[in-house]
């Protein structure tokens, strides 16, 4: 079955963004297809390349970039909530003038549009989220 | 058939009510994150009224020192298992 | 594949974050690709059609008036829940733009009418 | 005399009770952000049983809609006088 | 000038946010200053004392076990109120580390003495 | 007087940091004095250099460095909080072999003692939080 994972929440803003880390995961190791996941809101933080927790904390960026490569995932950041919110890759980085990029590798800047597509292609489509 | 889940404390009372009233018969509810507080003692009373199927995610009870007695729990696998055998899910936060 | 009719559901005050805005932003997303979107606002989301919201002293952009555009784009079902206006008292209150009130059993017909389901 | 501060809306009420048992004869209850919206009719009598004088952020009373009609309200200038006239300032959130 | 006494109030439940483990830290920093810090556990935060946390399964830390060693650093305050017991029914419930409980009055009464307060 | 405010909020997360802001800017334009500004939890993305919202829509981060500038402020991010949070500056971003720093300039990393001080060199605090 082909699922999509909405994620509005940042690491430590809510346990939201952990839950569906570890919802991703399962669904994987059960055989099911992840079609994407769409980061909005607060979730564009997941994707930052400069996240860098203490070596006994575990760090939600990394562990989906993991997550991407082992099962080629595709990790999609809405680009305007990144761009309000200070994730940039290169591209976006030099058109808004900015001294340089964080977006991890493995995640990719994309609009809504993912989000509508990601719609129509999947089975069942889950928001992760918090208050605020 | 749907699923919903619901991760909010019982002090947000607001997010339980649109939840509470938005189960159908033959729906159910997993319970994750602070929701598994609704399964202490003095809140479990309340989910009996719901039409629904009441279930929590393990890790969640275990993780915030809330007796699984008398309560049905799935782990990570089972809440996908959940996501499939139901229609569509609605998630409340 | 048959395009599935789209359901956002916003639960939050307008400015309190940007949940009311980025509601707006993803029907009209769905709206360009043809997908058949329906909004409903619950509990504090009902506050976002008080009307005479004036954002300039808090330097923000105020949601209202986005809300009044959706029908150009074909998104004219705004739905709220008498348990919502119960919520803040305001059943006769004017709101705009002015939603369709829904009742409990309404409400979950509406749920289960909507195979995809965005929660904001 | 304390200045208190609340910003959260009615819905979530255990906020608001948490708020309104700390406030003592003399404090003053500053409503901010989203709890303006406790001045909405529905509301608003809930507010009358505090011990404290009850005042609103002008701005956010604007921005929200909320009618300022029998209201005591101040500006960000004003906010920042009573900080200065109550000897503390607790923020509810 | 003198050291003003400090009250650090989280009302948010463990691994919720990261507000549980901060105040723990506010509260250890402010102990490094020579601030005398009380700790008042409100509302959601009276669930951080729930005995037999196992959050392995979620890989996060539980803030239980840092509140257990405050007493080494001479934070040998924590409060809670009736209130917040009785939001969740926890009144007969063995608490750990016990908290000490303070009515309303007794609250007001807390706050009154502490002009530095940090919300967490 | 001698304020010290605490920002808890990310821009867009809620209302908490925008009105901290402008209680920031009365205070001053009263002839008060602000000892600093700390920001800690979600707080820390105040201080992003990478924010680029759309030009219709005003900046946090540039307000609060434009306010820094007018009245020499003292803005301190929590560096515990910001690190796991992905806000960098160039020595914490070559500590942890990060490709980048991000934080705004006129904000400075420093630690809860920051915090501590303040709460007794301060005649008032305030703290400016929300929901999650």
């Amino acid at each position: 079955m082909k699922f999509t994972l909405v994620v509005h929440c940042a690491p430590y803003q809510g346990a939201a963004a952990d839950t569906a880390l570890r919802f991703a995961r399962a669904l994987l190791a059960g055989g099911h297809e992840l079609y994407r996941v769409f980061f909005y809101r607060e979730g564009v933080h997941n994707a930052s390349a400069l996240a860098s927790p203490p070596r006994d904390e575990h760090s939600l960026p990394l562990a989906w970039q993991r997550l991407a490569q082992e099962y080629q995932l595709d990790l999609v950041v809405c680009v305007a909530a990144a761009l309000r919110r200070g994730i940039l890759d290169e591209n976006e980085a030099k058109r808004h003038e900015k001294p340089a990029a964080n977006l991890a590798s493995g995640f990719e800047l994309s609009g809504l549009g993912q989000l509508s597509e990601a719609l129509i292609q999947s089975d069942r489509v889950l928001t992760f989220g918090g208050r605020g | 058939m749907m699923l919903h889940t619901l991760n909010s404390s019982p002090s947000d009372r607001t997010t339980f009510q649109s939840c509470a009233a938005s189960l159908s018969e033959g729906d159910s509810l997993l319970l994750i994150e602070e929701a598994v507080y609704w399964l202490l003692p003095h809140h479990r009373h309340e989910l009996t009224r719901l039409p629904a199927r009441i279930l929590a995610l393990e890790p969640d009870l275990l993780a915030r020192g809330v007796s699984s007695a008398g309560v049905n729990y799935v782990d990570d696998a089972g809440f996908v298992e959940l996501a499939v055998t139901h229609g569509s899910v609605i998630n409340w936060f | 594949m048959n395009a599935p009719e789209v359901l956002i559901i916003c639960r939050r005050a307008p400015y309190a974050s940007s949940a009311a805005r980025d509601a707006i932003d993803v029907a009209l997303s769905c709206a360009l690709f043809a997908l058949p979107v329906t909004l409903l606002l619950l509990d504090d989301a009902v506050l976002q059609l008080l009307p005479d919201q004036q954002s300039g002293g808090i330097g923000q952009k105020n949601p209202n008036a986005m809300l009044g555009v959706l029908p150009m784009y074909d998104i004219d079902r705004l739905y709220t829940s008498t348990q919502s206006l119960a919520l803040h008292g305001l059943e006769d209150v004017r709101l705009d733009p002015a939603p369709i009130v829904l009742d409990q059993a309404e409400i979950r017909a509406l749920l289960a009418r909507h195979p995809r389901v965005i929660m904001l």
